[in-house]
């Protein structure tokens, strides 16, 4: 269980994130909505560490995560995809999965630093690796640098740096901003997958409501930073304030 | 727009000379350290200017900066050489008619310099920290060399004109007379950069281009031009600084340049890499810190601007007023 | 075998294994192959020159971390053995002394140069540090009690690897086997043996995550490395290497001075050579080392032979004359930077594949 | 063996800092080595071959340098070279090669002091000299002094001899600034309260290396205090330094109006006739390491070998633009003359022109010796 | 007329061919719609036509001018707004700041058309909310909207846009589709790039849809959208 307690961040005067306090359950998968600039990746930077709160605490299953650094909090099993693409440009597709298949192992088995064997020795990093690029249809450009993919490409593999760290909880934010139609289900199925399996915590950060109606279980609103609604996806979406702030109906109607 | 000046790094320069004052005991030698120093910390800014503009607005770190100094100061030799009548002469006018040209010239040169300098050395690497390293040593070493060829590998005797040499007293304190005249010539500098990056679109132009070339000329600007403008205006400071700190120094040889080197390096840092307000407050600093420190700990002093960027760091990691979160 | 050796990073271009081969033939029998003892003195300077690039790009081109302070650590293994044989007298374990006592001094102040760097921006830092450096080389000339100021120390090393031991009357080969050949082989085994660790590192699970933090430092503490811990383990074990090399410098000259191991041109030669090498390939430094200290040794006496063919262009000659053999290494830095922007190694394996 | 050549190793800094040195140096010897062999370049019927090196003001280099002359080159003796730390790394050499090396222009005291072995030889001056000689000029009754000098080996050394060959003058402070120091306002201040109290003739008393102008204090309230300027004399562009301050006294390793002997005067003519220009210190300098050793290879009828040039050279005098100067046989060193100047100011010079006074005669000057044989 | 044709281009990215003969004419006036799966080559014809890379074979004329060879600053400066796929905010400097260089004609903030502005402000309030802010701490949405504003205040003849709803929520999205609504009866002509296809088809009057460098399929918008199977195969996508 994911939760944050009156969780808040101010930038000088801004209150980007205020004083939000909701539980995820895992086997649940909750989509996060609201305007740009709601605080939805700020939201997410809080409680994968990269910010600092103001106020307000972060834990998981009981544990504290407040204080803790990012790359403890990946190893306590929280999981990250970035919005604007975040990757290891000059390194080639399968590297940057491999990198993150390696990052669990250090977690789990041994926190030492490991400088002296031979990367390639690894052979079973290599495999798992390979299996997440042929379950994103990477396969084909694995000795690519990541420099040179097509954006699309480069959101998937973002993607399958998450899926390689095999954390409890997932999130996810706007997975498939700029792919195309024909790519995009790759990813859906991917996240689709995931709810099958009861035991994850999914949280997902969309914008396109199709998607968000079809995949969520619960959908929680962010509006200037405060949580403004929080419930049943049909019930949200028919709300008033995601209509008007979020959706823009009633001034198209007006 | 809200007016949110950030003024408290002001406060670092009078706050650190009435610490000093605590310490010195005598006003009068108080009074002649403070002057000294703030007029060393013109002269150290003025050729400290045109390398954190050159950094502040093209994101290059050009260690061949001195280059441009030690070719400044070269040319002065060469000015003033020509003209030692009036040089010499017993009449303010008469030597700032010999001086006068000097700096131009050595402003010009170092400009045109520049040019050659951005088009051959710095513009195939841009954004691309390493390798302006890189091949600017490379040009520091050819420039240096081209020196010798030209002038000989020999110290050069620069002295300032007969009406800047000597002392005045204030108030008992014995000031350098071309301590006053560096002043001078360091106050224009800071008003001119001043007024040109904050009034005028040049100054936001080129940042942004550091950040994203392309999308600078996607706008529509000529954004190469620019750069060797601006280039050409950081070489042609240097010049002057390089002109004004032979002066100081009474004589040149071919790595003065090299030698401030770090120095310059250092008050850029304190300053923010790349504010010129930063620097004018880095460079008074370091020249306060110099003399306070010299009177009052000898053996310190070697170190005294390690420590007072360290300080200064502590405060604020990104210098007195960080420009940018590059 | 051999492959495991490498740490399985192979050349991966036939030039350059051919390169490689060569370099290492040519040091491996310098003495035999190029007689006397500027010869020699260069050889030596390359294996040195070798393992201060070498961990030098540990830094640079696997880490990320632009350091002028570099020189620092190597200047600190050359003091540790100038200053213990000074004081220590000309036995081993004067050397094992000096060589123990500098490793701990680079230890302790890398740890603080590692962590520093995680606090400041990448050009602040590497601003810095050249202060730094530039004030450790003060430091060490005013130390003079120490460690002979400016003067630097000339200091006796055991009998055994100094010149005028002679292991037998007989030359073999046309060479003498003396002391100095000793020596020379001890710097020899001991870069192979360095420059074979420090492959290994990078090409390990850890010089993997190096690269990830050069690349996006963010990112890779998201996916769960602590960059605290890698980078600092990467710049201890750096400036160690550094160490090494300076210990190395050290018992080759039998001297050192500030000018000798701590000086700025130096750092800006091992810069350049990392560049002329390719950055974040070890191979880089054998060849660029190689490249760079021949063509340093050389350049003067190539100077000669040229202004004497342009002695009829007064302004040619002028700039040929071998006193201005510096004009010329400004110019290879500078096309150096033009022509070799993946450096040596970089090219020759885009090349291969093609 | 005469008809083989006579190798000579001549180290010096060709590039590098000392760049403008090593090149008067190389002028200077050889433009001695035509004077001592009257334009021959043969002793006893063998040639002299000179080897120019360029050790780049390195330490690592020279020395390397030097090995490769001695062994790949044959060198038979070898002369060098413009920094003293070089020349602290190249003394080990020639006792490893057992060959003898002239050191000039170096002047740091362990070269012939605790460095020292018995195959060096010094033509050029050692810091002892300079400051012994400075002393006797500047010690008068009822002065105070107070020093002046970088803060390094250089400058404290120099200052140490300085005190120690005192008599009547009082020395009430000392100030060592970091040798890269070009402010001296806060120099000034120090030594204004140093001559706090003191009464007669107050005197600073400067030793500089550098590009920087420390005759500056003067301006910064010394002398509106009442208090004089005195300093070693410099080379040549170093002594524009020296015009403000005519009459000003101190003592000078070599100045080329001052010498009268006909080997200065050979030297001042023909060094203006091939360059346009007056010779300086390292001219001289050079020019004297090569007449002694022309000198000494004519008295070993050309015999270079080490042993025998040794025991010729040890007590040994020659001719130099100087005077005559003789090897100690204890230490090695060139005893000189050195000159007790006066600064004039003269329209037709761009420097200040050091008038003699006194020569000082290396009897007049205790010189130490300071090495283990 | 065509206002813009490109024909028979190919475009090398270092050691890679990327473009094989792109043809596309963009009429003049109208909204031409480039679609395309995800490396079909949308980007790099883009970005050919700003110049910021160069075709090695075949022609881009604009208004009959040829400007194939000709350098990026030239190209704008024929009145040529652009919106890259990254964005290309310059972070360091405030949304006026971003603004004031995108509006070449002015020399200061007070010189920047205010009726222009006021529109700007309203389709994008996020715009004038941060307006003195530095842009690099906007959110990404946010970022969109700062990107295409700069692209539209001042009046340009083409405007070429990179997936300008990619991260904007729907609300916005609305915005968007008005304002280039709004340009297009105002006479500009307009070439956007868009996997959004419910946007696509609410504006545009012509279609080019790409795949491996090539366009394969070009033609009005309304026979494109009639024609399921046409979309099936050339998308891969049924609505
Ligand atoms: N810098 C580069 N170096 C090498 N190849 C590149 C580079 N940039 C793009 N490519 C390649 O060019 C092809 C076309 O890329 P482009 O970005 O034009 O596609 P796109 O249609 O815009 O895709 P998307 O919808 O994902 O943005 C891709 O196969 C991509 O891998
Ligand atoms: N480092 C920062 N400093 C100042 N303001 C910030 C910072 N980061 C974010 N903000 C502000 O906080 C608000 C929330 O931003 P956030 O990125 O969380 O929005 P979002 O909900 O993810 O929007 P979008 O859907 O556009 O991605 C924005 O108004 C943004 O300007
Ligand atoms: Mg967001
Ligand atoms: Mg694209």
């Amino acid at each position: 269980m994911l939760e944050t307690k009156d969780l808040t961040i101010r930038f000088g005067g801004h209150v980007a994130v205020n004083a939000v306090s909701c539980a995820f359950a895992p086997g649940t998968l909750t989509a996060i909505v609201g305007p740009n600039g709601a605080g939805k990746t700020t939201y997410f930077n809080l409680i994968s560490g990269q910010l600092k709160a103001s106020a307000g605490t972060v834990s998981l299953d009981g544990k504290s995560l407040s204080g803790m650094s990012p790359s403890a909090r990946t190893h306590a099993g929280l999981g990250r995809a970035f919005q604007l693409t975040n990757l290891f440009p000059n390194l080639t597709v399968l590297e940057n999965v491999r990198l993150a298949v390696q990052a669990t192992q250090e977690g789990a088995h041994k926190r030492g630093l490991n400088l002296w064997s031979i990367w390639s020795d690894h052979k079973a990093l290599t495999a798992r690796a390979d299996e997440l690029l042929a379950q994103i249809n990477l396969k084909a450009r694995e000795h690519a640098t990541v420099a040179s993919l097509p954006h699309g490409d480069q959101r998937k593999l973002e993607v399958a740096l998450l899926m390689a760290l095999e954390p409890k909880v997932f999130m996810f934010d706007e997975p498939t901003a700029g792919m195309n139609a024909a790519e995009a289900p790759v990813i859906l199925d991917l996240i689709r997958q995931l709810k099958k399996d009861k035991t994850k915590t999914i949280l997902l950060v969309e914008h396109k409501m199709d998607v968000v109606r079809e995949l969520a279980d619960r959908i929680i609103v962010l509006h200037n930073g405060t949580l403004v609604a929080d419930g049943e996806p049909a019930e949200v979406i028919a709300s008033p304030v995601v209509q008007e702030a979020y959706l823009g109906i009633s001034k198209e109607a007006a | 727009m809200k007016f949110d000046f950030d003024w408290k790094p002001l406060l670092l320069v009078p706050g650190l000379a009435l610490i000093a004052l605590v310490f010195t005991g005598s006003f009068s030698t108080w009074l002649t350290l403070t002057i000294a120093g703030l007029a060393m910390g013109m002269i150290i800014f003025i050729i400290a200017s045109g390398l954190t503009l050159v950094f502040g607005l093209m994101d290059v770190l050009n260690f061949g900066h001195g280059v441009f100094i030690a070719f400044g100061a070269y040319l002065a030799t060469t000015v003033l050489g020509g003209m030692s009548d009036w040089a010499t002469a017993d009449s303010l006018a008469r030597n700032l008619m010999a001086l006068v040209p000097a700096l131009l010239i050595a402003m010009l040169a170092a400009g045109a310099l520049g040019v050659l300098f951005e088009r051959f050395i710095v513009r195939p690497v841009y954004g691309q920290h390493l390798k302006q390293i890189l091949i600017t040593v490379g040009g520091v070493i050819i420039g240096e060399e081209l020196i010798k060829v030209i002038w000989g590998p020999a110290q050069l005797p620069l002295l300032p004109p007969t009406a800047m040499s000597g002392t005045v007293f204030w108030l008992g304190a014995p000031i350098e007379k071309y301590r006053l005249f560096a002043v001078a010539v360091g106050i224009v500098v800071f008003a001119g950069l001043a007024w040109t990056l904050s009034r005028t679109k040049v100054g936001l132009l080129i940042r942004a281009g550091v950040q994203d070339r392309e999308m600078v000329e996607s706008l529509g600007y000529r954004i190469r031009r620019l750069f060797i403008g601006i280039f050409a205006i950081g070489s042609a400071l240097a010049g002057l600084g390089g002109v004004m700190w032979g002066l100081f120094q009474q004589s040149v040889v071919p790595q003065i340049g090299a030698q401030v080197n770090v120095l310059l390096f250092i008050v850029i840092i304190i300053g923010g890499l790349g504010s010129t307000g930063g620097a004018l407050i880095g460079a008074l600093l370091v020249g306060l810190m110099a003399n306070y420190s010299g009177f009052l700990l000898p053996k310190l002093a070697l170190f005294s601007n390690i420590l007072l960027m360290v300080g200064i760091l502590l405060w604020r990691p990104q210098g007195v007023y960080p420009v940018s979160s590059r | 075998m051999l492959k495991r050796l490498l740490s399985d990073d192979t050349p991966r271009s036939r030039v350059l294994a051919a390169l490689l081969i060569a370099v290492v033939l040519g040091l491996a029998f310098a003495p035999f192959i190029f007689p006397g003892v500027k010869a020699l003195s260069v050889a030596a300077k390359v294996l040195v020159f070798i393992v201060l690039v070498a961990s030098f790009d540990l830094l640079l081109g696997y880490t990320g971390i632009v350091s002028f302070a570099h020189t620092m650590f190597f200047g600190i293994g050359a003091y540790g053995i100038a200053i213990s044989a000074t004081r220590l007298g000309a036995g081993w374990e004067a050397m094992a002394v000096g060589l123990g006592a500098s490793l701990a001094v680079s230890l302790v102040l890398s740890f603080a140069v590692g962590l520093f760097s995680l606090r400041v921006r990448a050009i602040f830092f590497a601003m810095i540090t050249l202060a730094v450096a530039s004030a450790f080389q003060t430091l060490a000339s005013q130390l003079s009690d120490f460690t002979g100021g400016e003067d630097g120390l000339t200091f006796k090393l055991p009998e055994l690897i100094s010149p005028s031991f002679e292991f037998s009357e007989e030359p073999f080969l046309g060479v003498s086997l003396d002391g100095r050949l000793l020596c020379y082989y001890m710097l020899f085994v001991a870069a192979v043996v360095l420059v074979l660790a420090l492959l290994r590192i990078v090409n390990s699970p850890f010089g993997r995550v190096l690269q990830a933090i050069r690349e996006n430092e963010f990112r890779a503490e998201a996916i769960g490395y602590r960059v605290v811990v890698y980078r600092t383990t990467a710049a201890v074990l750096s400036a160690l290497f550094a160490t090494l090399a300076g210990a190395m410098l050290a018992i080759w000259l039998r001297y050192n001075g500030p000018d000798t191991s701590l000086s700025f041109e130096i750092m800006v030669d091992v810069l350049l050579i990392v560049v002329i090498g390719g950055m974040g390939t070890v191979y880089g430094s054998v060849v660029g080392a190689t490249l760079f200290v021949v063509a340093q040794s050389y350049l003067q006496d190539l100077l000669k032979l040229g202004s004497a063919a342009a002695s009829d262009l007064p302004w040619l000659s002028v700039l040929l004359s071998p006193d201005r053999w510096l004009l010329w290494v400004g110019v290879l830095y500078v096309l150096s930077v033009y022509y070799f922007p993946t450096g040596v190694v970089g090219r020759l394996r885009t090349r291969a594949s093609r | 063996q005469s008809g083989k050549d006579i190798r000579i190793a001549h180290i010096y800094s060709n590039t590098g800092p000392l760049e403008a040195y090593g090149k008067q140096t190389a002028i200077g010897f050889n433009l001695g080595l035509e004077y001592a062999t009257e334009g021959t370049m043969m002793v006893n019927g063998r040639k002299l071959v000179v080897l120019e090196k360029d050790d780049q003001g390195k330490p690592d280099v020279a020395k390397s340098l030097l090995s490769a002359a001695y062994s790949d080159d044959k060198a038979d003796l070898a002369v060098g070279t413009s920094s003293s730390g070089a020349a602290l790394a190249m003394l080990p050499v020639a006792e490893e090669y057992k060959k003898l090396l002239v050191v000039e222009p170096a002047v740091a005291d362990s070269i012939t002091g605790d460095k020292w072995n018995k195959y060096i030889f010094r033509t050029a001056r050692n810091s002892s000299q300079d400051a012994i000689s400075n002393a006797v000029a500047q010690d008068k009754d009822g002065t105070s002094i107070v020093l002046l000098a970088q803060d390094n080996a250089f400058g404290r050394d120099g200052m140490t001899a300085f005190k120690e060959s005192l008599k009547k003058a009082k020395v009430v402070g000392e100030e060592y600034l970091p040798p890269a120091t070009t402010d001296f306002t806060a120099a000034a201040q120090r030594i204004l309260d140093k001559f706090k109290g003191q009464s007669g003739r107050k005197v600073v008393y400067i030793v500089w290396a550098g590009a920087a102008n420390p005759f500056k204090v003067s301006d910064l309230g010394l002398k509106s205090g009442g208090i004089e300027i005195a300093g070693g004399g410099n080379i040549l562009p170093a002594l524009v330094n020296y015009k403000p301050f005519p009459g000003m006294e101190g003592s000078i390793y070599y100045y080329f109006g001052i010498p009268k002997n006909p080997v200065n005067e050979w030297l001042v003519s023909n060094h203006y006739k091939k360059y346009k220009a007056p010779p300086d210190f390292f001219t001289a300098g050079g020019f004297a390491a090569a007449t002694a050793i022309v000198t000494a290879l004519k008295k070993t009828g050309g015999d270079t070998s080490t042993n025998k040039l040794i025991s010729t050279m040890e007590g040994m005098s020659f001719e130099t633009p100087k005077g005559k100067m003789t090897f100690r046989k204890e230490d090695h060193q060139a005893m000189q003359s050195m000159y007790h100047f006066k600064i004039k100011v003269d329209p037709a010079f761009a420097w200040g022109v050091p008038e003699l006074v006194h020569e000082i005669k290396p009897e007049e000057m205790n010189i130490p010796i300071r090495n283990k044989r | 007329m065509n206002l813009l044709e490109l024909s028979g281009v190919h475009t090398h990215i270092g050691a890679y061919h990327i473009l094989h003969g792109v043809d596309l004419a963009i009429p003049k006036g109208q909204l031409t719609m480039l679609l395309g799966r995800n490396g079909a080559g949308k980007t790099t014809t883009l970005r050919t036509i700003m110049g910021l890379w160069h075709a090695s074979q075949g022609s881009v004329r604009f208004g009959g001018k040829d400007i194939t060879a000709m350098q990026t600053p030239q190209i704008a400066a024929l009145n040529i707004a652009y919106v890259p796929e990254n964005m290309g905010i310059f972070s360091d400097l405030t949304v006026k700041e971003n603004m004031l260089l995108a509006a070449r004609s002015a020399k200061n903030a007070a010189q920047m058309d205010d009726t222009r502005l006021k529109w700007i402000f309203k389709l994008f309030p996020a715009v004038e909310k941060f307006w003195n802010h530095p842009a690099g701490k906007l959110s990404g949405g946010q970022k969109q909207m700062l990107a295409v504003s700069r692209a539209i205040v001042e009046p340009r003849e083409l405007l070429i846009v990179d997936e300008p709803s990619k991260g904007l929520a729907p609300a916005i999205i609305n915005n968007m589709i008005d304002a280039f609504g709004e340009l297009k009866r105002s006479g500009v002509t307009i070439l956007l790039v868009e996997q959004n296809i419910n946007f696509a088809q609410r504006l545009g009057d012509t279609v080019a849809v790409m795949d491996n460098g090539r366009v394969v399929h070009s033609g009005s918008m309304a026979t494109f959208s009639a024609d399921a199977e046409l979309q099936q195969s050339l998308l891969g996508l049924a609505l």
